[in-house]
Formats: structure tokens, sequence, C-alpha cells
């Protein structure tokens, strides 16, 4: 019944096809005088399909939030975890030493524990800060090349999980808390809505970035630029977290102790 | 204010936010921000229907761009009407569910009320939207939260049951996208309107035959018409009981509302009932669903379970009233979907307040319970006739609107089918109101024996405890809501004709 | 037979893309894994993606971000030479959308795991009919 | 579009897809299927979906991946098809 439909296919790659002429041409063709973004998916997706956009960071909140809800299993609290935070108060100088203690206590928690590598280790050292740099510049630049809150949200997210997995997922879970998650979850949704709904008393419809002029120190000419700008950081900072939430209550199966 | 259309489906959505934030900071602060957002979305919902009775439909530019660019809001009666029921009924079951919830998920009470929230937003979205595309994306909300929730209830078989809905749900879904893209390749637009002046032209295309198939099936699997309706029984019994009072008289009706819409905005009754010439297969297809849903409740031992059927039951009327063709039909299609999701609504809410003191609801436990719980079970016996279609209730007038329909038609298989069911859903009842009002035999409670082992053991326990007839009744708060809900359905059943008459038919015209 | 096989030759993408989508469709049926089922589930929707995706295309067009964006600012800008972004946009939610649920089926199936002990479908079965 | 690359990146993804739904140890499932998101990938940058490619490539081949072999480590490998 697929292949029927098929039949009247327009040619793939035709440029005159229904598709490519009704709505995608005005698209092409206004979108960078209305909008100041020569990135015309992003100027769709953010402002002329804001509203999908803004509904598709919904659908990730819920998912991390259903993550939680599933899994999150709060009675093995262990002292442990206690006294990790008790030997990380200092940072960086004894860095050497405080993963040692770690170590030792971990492998009578884990029995599927195996010691990571040394040059895994470092090399995750050394590239996690610059994976999270192009994660921020993803973000940033959304507005110019491919990419945007979302893309540059999971790459920031990623590089918190590669911290997990090339040490522990404690050494994770010590240094972004799970409260910490739970709330930039959350704060990058509202974020997003709260940019569209402070549209509204400044006299426009609901996302009508247009509207935020008075507001924001710039030319007017750009302040659909700008907006964007301030939806995609939400979007970034929502991805980030819940991409965190779900692998960390999937890896620990809730326990958020031991894992991957 | 001329934003309330935006704002029934934004107000729910911070509410599930700030909700979600609360679970970190102060956890008592959750369930006042749910029923503060709920209710504010009610009231938007009730100021936009007044508004479309007295000014026609209302059309609303998301981010001020015009309509085929920009996403729009187009807020008719249908969609008001709609939209009230949906905010109205998730409002009510807030306020009952206070107790229930926070006996059912212990720690989580937070996270729940802000995915209860989620839930709601995608619903009252799907309704208002007038775009293809962001009507999927609100599907897919509504589907994720539900997805958690019914894995949230029973803990043995709630997972499971939660992870074939998921694989359903995710083929419904994509099944409907993938019939969005076929019409947008045929038309390059994915506004309601827009796609259906362009479609106007292009009645024969196989194209468009095959996207409107594709439509149709993935919502009759979200919907859960007769041969795709497997996740339903099981999705709905096993979840938490505040979620199945929610989803059972909302998510199905919702997706109905979606059929009709596509049916009457999208398509037009021309390509559906002119062009294209399987209508009244789709008619034979309901009638089999009402018989299937009927016998399959008779069969089931659980109180849950056998609802769940009659939930299956009730959608075969409505899918086959809105394909019956003719105005009638669609009439009492529309009307059912009001009178459905509040007698669905006002039966699980009884069930509700039964699970809350026993637990456990196969039928073999329910003995006495009209002893113990007068007033759950006098709004269970409304809600019963109701559905049963006994006269002052509503689910007599939108029976008949539907009878009315398949003799006009000719088709009577699908009268005898409502008939029979009808008779059935009464066979149903009465033996569950037999059960209810004697109390248990005598104190050996031999008759437990033959409920499922495990739970049967369960609830023997408990109704020993209980066994002098005393008043056990739930608390205040879910008793108040039932009565209201059980009200309301004779008062709707009195102004149906109201109803048809200032939203229905001028909707239809 | 030219005649089909030019009918290949000008939509195989969108035969492709049937292909892909029977082979998930087959995987979420007949599998007895639950994480192969979700699998089959992902290679589903990605069909559906590389689908959406082939409707955009345009033959000799370029990626649909505006050139010259600080010199030539008075040029107009021919629909005809960039590809249709619009999919392209819906494509994105839709990626989101899945990995999204597909975060919540692996929690479920690690939920069904720790109560049961097993992702086979048959076993599930068998140890819920014992109960 | 260079149809040779083209047509070994479509056998790929096919090879690829029937590959993750068949063999026995569902890690192979799971690097199988990460390869089968890039090649799609590689397939829709191609086409001049590059948003679209940027994020597949982030999500399908990267998170996805992932959370599949998290969720393995936390079940089991085993598979009996």
């Amino acid at each position: 019944m697929l292949l029927y439909g098929t039949g009247e296919f327009p040619d793939w790659g035709d440029p005159y096809s229904p598709a490519s002429v009704h709505l995608s041409n005005d698209y092409l063709e206004k979108a960078f005088d209305q909008t100041q973004v020569p990135n015309i998916v992003t100027a769709v997706l953010a402002d002329y399909r804001g509203f999908d956009t803004m509904f598709e960071t919904a659908v990730i909140f819920t998912a991390g939030l259903a993550c939680f809800l599933l899994l999150r299993d709060f009675r093995e609290k262990e002292e442990r975890f206690y006294r990790h935070t008790a030997t990380g108060v200092i940072l960086h100088v004894k860095d050497s030493q405080k993963v040692l203690l770690v170590e030792r206590e971990f492998e009578h928690m884990d029995k599927d524990w195996v010691p990571s590598d040394l040059i895994i280790r470092t090399v995750c050292r050394i590239i996690i800060p610059f994976i999270q740099i192009y994660g921020l510049y993803v973000i940033a630049h959304g507005d110019f090349s491919p990419g945007g809150g979302f893309q540059g949200g999971v790459i920031l997210g990623s590089s918190l999980i590669l911290l997990a997995i090339s040490y522990n997922l404690k050494t994770l879970m010590r240094r972004v808390k799970e409260k910490i998650l739970g709330i930039y979850a959350a704060v990058g949704v509202l974020i997003y809505v709260g940019i569209a709904v402070i549209c509204m008393p400044m006299g426009g419809n609901f996302l009508d970035y247009s509207k935020l002029a008075p507001l924001l120190p710039s030319d007017p000419h750009h302040v659909r630029a700008l907006g964007m700008l301030g939806v995609e950081i939400g979007v970034g900072i929502a991805v980030t977290a819940v991409m965190v939430i779900i692998y960390v209550n999937i890896v620990s199966a809730g326990r958020h102790d031991e894992g991957l | 204010m001329d934003n309330y259309p935006v704002l029934i489906v934004v107000v729910p959505l911070i509410a599930a936010l700030l909700a979600g934030l609360a679970v970190w900071v102060e956890k008592r602060l959750s369930y006042p921000i749910a029923l503060t957002g709920l209710a504010l979305s009610t009231f938007c919902a009730v100021k936009v229907l007044m508004q479309v009775i007295a000014t026609g439909p209302i059309q609303y530019k998301i981010a001020g761009w015009a309509p085929p660019m920009g996403i729009e809001y187009r807020i008719d009666l249908l969609n008001a009407m709609v939209l009230v029921i949906v905010s109205g009924i998730a409002c009510l079951n807030l306020v009952a569910s206070f107790e229930s919830v926070s006996q059912e998920t212990h720690d989580r009470t937070g996270a729940f009320y802000s995915i209860y929230c989620l839930f709601v937003t995608g619903l009252l979205g799907v309704t208002a939207t007038g775009d293809l595309f962001n009507l999927y994306v609100l599907i897919e909300i509504t589907s994720l939260s539900s997805y958690a929730m019914v894995a949230l209830g029973d803990k043995d078989r709630g997972p499971l049951a939660s992870l074939n809905y998921v694989f359903i749900g995710v083929i419904g879904a994509s099944f409907y996208l993938l019939g969005v893209g076929y019409l947008y390749m045929q038309t390059g637009s994915l506004n309601m309107a827009d796609v259906s002046l362009i479609l106007a032209g292009h009645q024969g295309s196989s194209t468009v035959l095959t996207g409107f198939i594709l439509c149709m099936v993935g919502l009759w699997i979200k919907m859960a018409l007769f041969p795709l309706h497997v996740w339903l029984p099981n999705a709905y019994s096993y979840s938490p009981v505040a979620f199945s009072r929610a989803v059972a008289p909302l998510m199905t009706k919702v997706m109905i509302y979606v059929m009709i819409r596509l049916m009457i905005t999208v398509f037009g009754y021309d390509y559906i009932f002119k062009t294209l010439h399987f209508s009244d297969a789709v008619v034979v297809l309901a009638s089999i669903a009402i018989l299937f849903g009927g016998v399959m409740a008779l069969a089931q031992k659980n109180l849950k379970k056998m609802l769940a059927y009659i939930i299956v039951c009730e959608i075969g009327y409505m899918v086959g009233g809105a394909w019956m063709g003719n105005q009638l039909g669609m009439t009492g299609a529309i009307l059912h979907i009001l009178n459905d999701a509040l007698m669905t609504f006002a039966v699980f809410l009884a069930v509700g307040n039964m699970v809350y003191k026993l637990k456990n609801v196969d039928l073999s436990n329910l003995t006495g319970i009209f002893g113990k719980m007068p007033w759950t079970m006098a709004g269970f016996v409304i809600a019963a006739f109701s559905i049963i279609g006994v006269p002052p209730t509503c689910g007599f007038f939108s029976k008949w609107y539907l009878i009315m329909a398949a003799f006009e038609k000719g088709a009577y298989h699908f009268a005898a089918a409502l008939i029979i069911s009808s008779l059935i859903c009464a066979v149903l009842f009465f033996r569950v109101f037999e059960i209810c009002f004697f109390p248990a035999v005598s104190p050996d409670h031999g008759e437990l024996g033959h409920g499922e082992s495990g739970h049967g053991e369960l609830g023997h326990g408990k109704s020993d405890a209980h066994s002098p007839i005393q008043m056990e009744e739930a608390p205040v708060s879910m008793l108040i809501v039932s009565g209201l809900v059980s009200l309301s359905l004779i008062v709707v059943g009195l102004f149906s004709g109201t109803i048809v008459n200032t939203i229905i038919l001028p909707f239809l015209k | 037979m030219t005649d089909l096989l030019a009918l290949i030759a000008a939509k195989y993408n969108y035969w492709l893309y049937v292909i892909l989508m029977m082979i998930g469709l087959y995987a979420m049926i007949a599998k007895n894994n639950l994480i192969k089922k979700l699998v089959g589930m992902n290679i589903f929707q990605t069909a559906i993606i590389l689908f959406y995706v082939s409707i955009g295309y345009k033959r000799d067009a370029t990626l649909p971000i505006i050139e010259n964006v600080h010199g030539g600012h008075g040029s107009v800008i021919h629909a005809i030479n960039y590809i249709n972004p619009l999919p392209h946009v819906l494509m994105l939610t839709a990626i989101v959308v899945s990995v999204a649920t597909f975060g919540v089926a692996m929690a479920l199936a690690v939920r069904i795991y720790q109560r049961y002990q097993t992702l086979e479908e048959d076993e599930l079965r068998m140890r819920l009919s014992e109960k | 579009m260079y149809w040779p690359i083209d047509l070994i990146v479509l056998t790929f993804v096919i090879f690829c897809a029937i590959a993750a739904i068949t063999v026995k140890d569902l890690l192979a499932t799971a690097i199988l299927f990460g390869a089968y998101s890039f090649m799609m990938c590689l397939l829709w940058a191609v086409m001049g979906a590059v948003d679209v490619a940027f994020t597949e490539a982030t999500v399908g081949a990267g998170v996805s991946t992932v959370f599949f072999v998290a969720a393995i480590f936390r079940t089991s490998r085993r598979t009996k098809d």
C-alpha cells in the first residue's frame, strides 16, 4: 500500500514538486529579511514554528521526568556517598590521591568494576573541556551554521556522560548534584516559555519576539535573532540536564551510586 | 485579553514546570501549583467557549505569523467544547486525587503532578491546534507522559503493560506522521485550513488516499478501535487510579475529536463519503468493536478491566456515528464525546473511591460494598445507568441520535449492535450491583476462594477486618467530586437539546 | 521493464524508506527480545525521517543557509537555489521526540528486568502466567 | 551527488539495519545500531539536510548508543534471537 502511494510521487529531487514550491519558497525568500538569521532551518525552527520547538523541549523535559519517576530509587542511600564528598573538598590539587581513595572504596561496592586506564582518563580529562566549549559554540552559533540549542545541549550532556564513563558515576554525581540537574531541566524550559510569555504583555502574540525590542539594548532589526538565541540557550540547558538525568538513571538503575 | 486561546495550553505547561521545580525545592508546593494551573486553564477554556458562542470561531496567530507560515490556533465550537471538557475533567480529577496519589506514589508525588500537568497540556494542545505537525508533537507529549504514569501503577505488570503501550503508541504516532508527510508532499502545507483548500483540487490522487488511510490507521491505533485495541485494557487497568480516571475519559475522546477534525476540516465530507467507498466498511468495523467490547467486558473478573472493555465498546459508538455520513450520526458522535467523557469519569471516580479503600477491585472482592460506601455507590449507579442508556441520564440521548442515524442510513447492523451492547451493559452492571449489594454470605468467606489466588488472599484479609458493616467512605473531596459529576450527568442529559442546538448543529452547518 | 527501472531509479529513496520501515516493523512484531524491539522501533522512526528529508531535497540546490550575509544585502534570494528547509525543521523535532521515547522505553526495560530478570517476551509471559 | 558513494552508503544502511536486528549479542546490536545511525546521518548530509544530519550524529550515533549500552549494562547481553 505504501508503494501504491509512491506511484504518484513527484520525482525525487524535483525542484518544482508541490512540497518545495508552496510554502518553502516563502520561507526561503522572506526568512532572512524578517529575522536576520541566515540559517533558515534555525529561523523556521525557532521563530515561524517556534511553538513546535517549545513543545519539543517539553517532550524532552517529560522524558527526563519520566525516567526519574520510573527508576529513581531513594531507598538505598549509602553512607559511602558522604565519605566521598568529604574527600572531595580539595579540588585539582591532589587529584590523583582523591581518585585513588575513590577507587579503593569502589572495589568492594561494584563487583563488575575494572580499573580504568590511565590513558583513557587523562585523555578524557583533556578533551572534556574542549567538547564543552564546542557545545557552547554550537548553541551560540546556531543562527549562522548548522546546530542550535538541541545539538549543543546534547554535546554538553555527552561531555558530562563521558566524565562518568571515564572516571565513574560518583565523580560525576559529586560535581553535578541531582538537585541541580532537576532544577536546570525545569529552568531551561521555563526560559523558553518565559520569553514566549513576556511577549504577551508587551502587546504581541505568544512568542512574538519582535515585541521584545524595548527590553533589549540592541538594534530592533536584530531583535528576532536575539530572541532565538535566548530560546536556544534555554533549550540547551534543559537538554543537557535531561540527557544526564536519563543516562544516570538508566545506568545505575535509579540508585545513583554505581554504574558504568 | 485576546490571548485566552493560547493560555489554555500554556498555563498547564508552566504549572508543570513549576511543579517540577517544586520537587526539588519544596515538595508540598507541587499540588497547589498544579491545581491552580488547571483551574486557570479551565477558566480560560470557559471564557473561550463563551466568546466562540457569541462571536464565532477565533483565530490566534502564534508568534504573529500569518497561518500557512506560522502555526495558528483556530478555535471553533467543537474545539471549544472539547477544551472545556478536557480542562474541566482534568481539574476536577486533580481535586479528587490528592489522597489517592499520596497513597499510590509515596515519595514521588511532586513529579507525578508535574507529569500529570504535562499530560493535560498535551491533550489541550491537540484539541486547540490548527496545524497538522503541531498535533503530532502534542500527541507525543501526551503519550510519553502516559507511558510514565501507566508504569507507575501495578508494581508487577505496570512496566510491561507500559512498554507494550510504547510500542503500539509509537507505531500509531508514526503512521500519523507518515500520513502527514504524504499530505505535505502533495500540498506543501501543514496548516489544516490551507491543506484542505489545496486538497480540493487533488481528489483522485493516490498519494492523498494513502495519506488519509495512514492518518486514520494511526489515530485508530491511538484510540483503540477494535482490531487495534489490544494495548488499552492492560494499560488502563494497571495504571494508578488518579491517572486512569483522567486517561479513560479523556485520551480516547480527544483522539476521536482529532479524527472528526481531520474528517471534517481537512479532508471534507465530499472526499470521504463521495470519492471514497469504504465508509460502510468502517461502520461494520465499529459494530464489531461494539459487540466485541461488550462480550469481553462480560468475561472480566476485575472491575477496572471490565470498564476498560466498555471503553472499547464506546469507541465503537463514536467511530460508527462519525463514519455514518449523515448529520444525525455526526451529531450523535459529537454529543457522545461529551457524554461519554462525563460518564466514564463518573464511573471511574466511583471505582477510584473503591480502590482507595479496598486496594483490589476484583468483582469477588466487592461484596456488600453498598452498605459500606453508600455515596460512592450512588454515584456508580447513576453513571452505570447513563452508560446503559436509561432515559433521564445523558447516555440515552446520544445513543438515541446514533440509532436514528443508523436507521436513516439503513445500517441496521449498527443499530442492532448498539441495542445489544446496551443490553449487555445492563446485564453487566446489574451483576455488579447484585454483588455489591449483598454483604458477604458468612464469616468463612468461602466464596472468595475463586478469585485469582494471590489477589484473593489479600482481599480476604482485608474484608475480614471490616466484616461488621459500617460506613467506610472515601475522603470528602473524592465524594464531592463524584457527586458533582453524577449530578452533571443528569443535568447534561436534561439540557442535551440545548447543547445540540447551540454548539453541535451550528458547527456542522 | 525499462519503465520500471526508470521508476526505481527516479524514486529509489522512497523505496529505501519503505524497505527500512518494513525491517523496523518486522523487528517490532517478530522479535522476541524487548531491546531488539526497541531497535526496530528506532529504525522505523528513522525510516520516516528519511522519507521527510527526501521530500525536501532539490536537485542542484544548496544548503538552506543564506550566503553573503554581510556583503550582498540587496541581492535577491532565489528559492530554487536552496533546499526546502521545512522538512528539516519537522525532522529535528521528530528526532528529538524519538530519542525521548527511546530513553523512556529503555528506562522501562530496566524496570522490567529488575522485576523479572529477563527481557525475552516468551519468558515474561511464562512468569506472568505462573503467578 | 556522486552516485557510487551514494550506493555504498545506501547498501550499508540496509546492511546495518538487518544486521542490528539479527545478531545474537545485544552489545553488538548497540554498536551496529550506532553504525546504522551514522550511515543515515551521512545519507542526510549528502541530501543537504545538514541540521538533521548533525542532530542524528549527536543523538542517534552518540547519546542513543550510550543509553543503549547503559541499559544493557543494567540488564543482560544475552538474547535468543
